[in-house]
């Protein structure tokens, strides 16, 4: 099977199908809405299950060989934020808080597109390493906290610069240190957020719970956390398909670069991740959900985090690419490409890698 | 029955402002307060469909006329450049002035 | 079996049962109530639950054979809604407005009937054609669409009588188009409207979708879109007998004569559906699914059509009417003689036939 | 910092009504408001209970004195006769009139 | 059109005080309301996480400004003592007043 | 297995597990809840599915069985009811109306601990008579009707003494009499509330349902209110634990007294209850979940039987005690505890039992 015909079969699987479904429904501008307290549901119930799973399967492999990939996700999560400030700041001319904004979402995770995934291995009958779900949990804030830290550190150079260029003023100088103040207590008042968020608290929680619980212990519920899985983010997706398509319009407003920024970007740290982890010694699947760890973007939550920490910063600006542009590229084409280049890596080995990734890519 | 005069500060914001309203109320000793969610359309345009983040909320405080000053100065100070936000006061008679500081 | 007893033992599945448990629990005056967001959320969970067993099954039998039985079934609904108004508005003494809504609520089609018919099936063992999923989403529109235009050519000739008789005075003259005008934006919008209303979109889509993935990308969300399915019209059924239970004070304000159309109109449509179905060659299954099409009244789509469409109409009469005394009495009472009808003729032959029924029926 | 004096438009009608609402606002150029569902009783009976499209809706508007007279009386005439709706104005203090058309 | 003066009673109250409210209403020949659901801080506490049950809601009855100060007087004797209950009343302006007795 | 395996092995149950992370949840101030939605939705859920699964069986059994264990039940509910208010007002020192309630939150029973009962006992392999959910049922409003018959009674007494001891006064009259009629019309409205509340309505519409449909109608809806059942508790735990976790700071408002109360009590309480079922002839099983009936207290429908009924108490005392001690107590130690004892009398009769009871607790 080449690149098109697995991103054609991916296309039509129920997930995708729904998915566009839901675009579909919102431009029409249907009234179709997945009622609120279910769409909340599901992302908590989604994660409960991923984490389960994860859980149980680092019962059964320990969780020794989760610690060198964990800390390579985590500097690569940070490079590729750092990385992503420089490019939409120097290159997209964007201000310090968008840029910071938007690098960070991209330097995140995504819960749902990570489901996704899973989904999409589980369809390929390909299994993946249980302890993705915890480096999903910690890499969750990795990139919140780098970005917030440095836009305070940013805003907080800005403001002794003018302090310098006005001469000391009296009142002026209050105000900054309590400018100052505010951003430390920001800073913490956002970690604090980020580590108690729902997103890693379930998913933690979960994983814990599944380690604890085992095989024997989950198959009471596996029906609900297992067997209901695939369709619960059919109907999930559904919802996402009508939030991103009544995105659709803002897309223009965020103007050719960052839209470009919204495919390539991803595409290019994904494609890093798949590479990388089948060189830390990730199975075929494993190496595709590392990727997609890195590629995803997050867009429930970021705003969460960023409208307190970095408030000065578009929403419109992040959520839209993340949620309008990059989700639908990364589970509709970028996931079949970065599984092509597992399997191609997985059993070729890496000296014909670059060859063939350019005969299969273009 | 006696209604006393106070005043009734109505805010309306993005969800996400909710927390920063309610700390400056606390800041100022106001600690009751009524809170609900609604959507609406603004300047920042059409909120309440889609994330529940990007939804509205609606919170109400009855307080004394000598705080509202002070704390609508400091919403206006601090939330209205970088938030959907609507504030407006409005006269209403209470039977136990007591119970609003 | 004969037709008593059939009705019996439908009267003791657990849909039926639970249906009659809400009512019950509204007319005690009980708190009980399904949270909305679920209530909300099942209608649109049978719909895609359906419209995926179409799509899947015209998959695999061709979709050449629904075009005749969707024509008639069209043609059908549109006569039988002008029978409708004339009955009511001339035997029944309703005013313009009265007559077309009811007329139409009674042409157009009810998801929810259809799917506890298919429950009804399943039960007996019985199948019936993927495609009459297709018609229950063209049908939706069809008897409003018609009714809609027919209330406004009634409301622009009364306009003109009016205009005549009274001289052409200028004031009113304005005043006149004004009306015209806003009838016309009035069907474009309700016609709009019907189309993407949220039970045809979400149908349409799933009879597409399942079409396209077929049994095979179906498997991995069975279980939710398939096994759920009766439970979970249990579920939606104990909150719609709870409203019916609600209502059922208002059925004394309705009237008798609406009460008797209400049960005797659903009858005829639905017999003669179940007729011609057989003629047009459906199975015995499908031909009790195609007259109960023709049977159901519509109580969810209604109000949000005609409450745009005829504002002057009353929904007390269409909504109580649909749902407090149709809806019970097709699910309860006519299902099983629809069946019992199907049987006869799909084994006998129509030669028989109405013998047969005169003793089945009396 | 100065209140400045506007009215609220309060609209609470069934919820098949408010897209009517909305559009008369849309008419008069005015586009921000704040809605949210609510239950209740009156002349056309309990609303609240059962089906979704049985609900209610409060419209909650900010405008200018002006505009108020046309908005009200178009309202009046298109929606009293056929639809469950209860309107009432009250007088409230913004702090940016500009925001408010 | 002309809008007359009448009273707006809005009573924040526990879900499980909403019962008597009503009844409160009804027996003054009260029969329109509106209520929804809210959350809030007063004096017992944070109300509105958790159980239904200990869920706010706010019942607002336009009425004319005879019938208030009974109903006021009634629900201050009977229900201020034992629930999480805040009661105020502002002026609004409406154009049927036979709609609100 | 010794006591302290068992509670160790309750203790890592997924459905403990999930209520303790949700405590731990509430406690690091986490956002996570499962909207209110599919909060309220649940207990509606587990009650049906209980009530069928109970339904069912007294098909297979027969009822006449039930009448002695239930009569046994409404009895102990009584006197225990009594035995509380004594406890709590003499050695307590609660006032009238907090202890009234208290006793009768603690007399009454709990629907969510009968679910995790009913999944303990099918983790352990375990059956129990299916008529302890018609005595569910039953016991509900008992304690609540008892409670409220003596809150007035003791406070028509009160006034009764002031009035004598402030002579006749004719205005003061006039309102002792509205005082004691009020009364009346209280108890009659809470009799009303009591056996309309939806707890009781659909538990007892389930039974019925259940005995009328029996296995055989139940098969196409098992999967949901069957094999469903013990995620869906999951699921209702976790928030059961957020909700008991955000009352934890409570726990110290409400006394050392109260604290003991709502250990001791309601181990005292299902210990007889064993003993007696035991006695009565019920299953190792059945007498588990009868002493879990005696054992438990009442948090979702005591608040709003009594907050009407007897609005003077402070629910901040009787739902606390009730959600944050006793409940957790219950399903992480008692149950196991109950588990035990009926163990030992169910095998060795009752001969060795309080030797062996006094080695296994302590
Ligand atoms: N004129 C208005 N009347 C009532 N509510 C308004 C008005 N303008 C804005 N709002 C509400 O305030 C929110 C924030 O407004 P904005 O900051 O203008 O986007 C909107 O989403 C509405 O819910
Ligand atoms: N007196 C009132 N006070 C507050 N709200 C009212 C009042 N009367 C009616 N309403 C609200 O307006 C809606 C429509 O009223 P109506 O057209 O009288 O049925 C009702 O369902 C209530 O929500
Ligand atoms: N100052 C206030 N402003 C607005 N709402 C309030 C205020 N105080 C209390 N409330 C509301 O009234 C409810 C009951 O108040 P309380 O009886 O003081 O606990 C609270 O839960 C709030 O929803
Ligand atoms: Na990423
Ligand atoms: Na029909
Ligand atoms: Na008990």
């Amino acid at each position: 099977m080449d690149i098109l015909e697995l991103i054609q079969s991916n296309l039509l699987t129920p997930i995708v199908l729904f998915f566009l479904f839901g675009i579909i429904a919102a431009r029409i501008k249907s009234d179709l809405k997945i009622p609120d307290a279910i769409s909340e549901f599901l992302p908590i119930y989604l994660l409960a299950a991923i984490g389960l799973h994860g859980g149980i399967e680092m019962r059964n492999t320990g969780f020794e060989a989760m610690f060198v990939p964990m800390m390579v996700a985590i500097g690569m999560s940070l490079l590729f934020t750092l990385n992503h400030y420089q490019i939409l700041r120097r290159l997209g001319k964007f201000n310090l808080f968008d840029s910071y904004a938007l690098a960070s979402t991209y330097g995140a995770v995504g819960a749902v597109t990570f489901s996704v995934g899973l989904s999409f291995l589980k369809n390929q009958g390909v299994t993946s390493e249980g302890y993705l779900a915890a480096i999903l949990a910690v890499l969750e804030p990795v990139a919140f906290i780098l970005a917030i830290f440095l836009t305070n550190m940013a805003v907080s150079k800005q403001i002794k610069n003018k302090k310098k260029s006005l001469g000391e003023i009296d009142s002026s100088e209050s105000e900054l240190e309590m400018g100052v103040t505010e951003t430390k207590s920001n800073l913490k008042q956002v970690l604090h957020e980020s580590i108690t968020g729902k997103a890693i608290v379930i998913l933690l929680g979960s994983i814990i719970i599944g380690y604890i619980i085992g095989e024997e212990g989950f198959s009471s519920i596996s029906i609900v956390f297992d067997e209901l899985f695939t369709g619960a983010i059919v109907i999930f997706l559904i919802e996402m398909g009508i939030i991103a398509g009544q995105r659709l319009d803002d897309i223009k407003k965020v103007g050719v670069f960052l839209i470009s920024f919204s495919i390539i970007m991803p595409t290019f740290n994904g494609v890093i991740g798949v590479l990388v982890a089948t060189v830390l010694g990730l199975s075929l699947g494993g190496a595709v959900m590392f990727g997609l760890l890195l590629a995803s973007a997050s867009f429930i939550a970021a705003p969460a985090v960023l409208r307190h920490a970095i408030p000065q910063a578009k929403p419109s600006l992040y959520i839209t690419s993340a949620l309008g542009i990059t989700f639908p590229y990364n589970i509709i084409v970028l996931l079949p490409i970065m599984f092509m280049v597992s399997s191609v890596v997985h059993n070729e080995g890496s000296i014909d890698l670059f060859h063939y990734l350019s005969e299969g890519l273009i | 029955m006696k209604l006393y005069n106070v005043k009734l500060l109505t805010v309306t914001c993005e969800i996400l402002a909710q927390k920063n309203v309610i700390d400056i109320l606390t800041k100022h000793d106001i600690t009751g307060y009524t809170a609900y969610e609604v959507e609406g359309n603004g300047a920042r345009g059409l909120r309440g469909q889609g994330l529940k983040n990007e939804k509205n909320v609606k919170v109400e405080v009855i307080m004394q006329e000598e705080k509202l000053q002070d704390v609508i100065e400091e919403i206006a100070r601090t939330l209205f450049t970088n938030f959907a936000i609507v504030l407006y006061v409005s006269d209403v008679g209470v039977l136990r002035t007591e119970k609003f500081v």
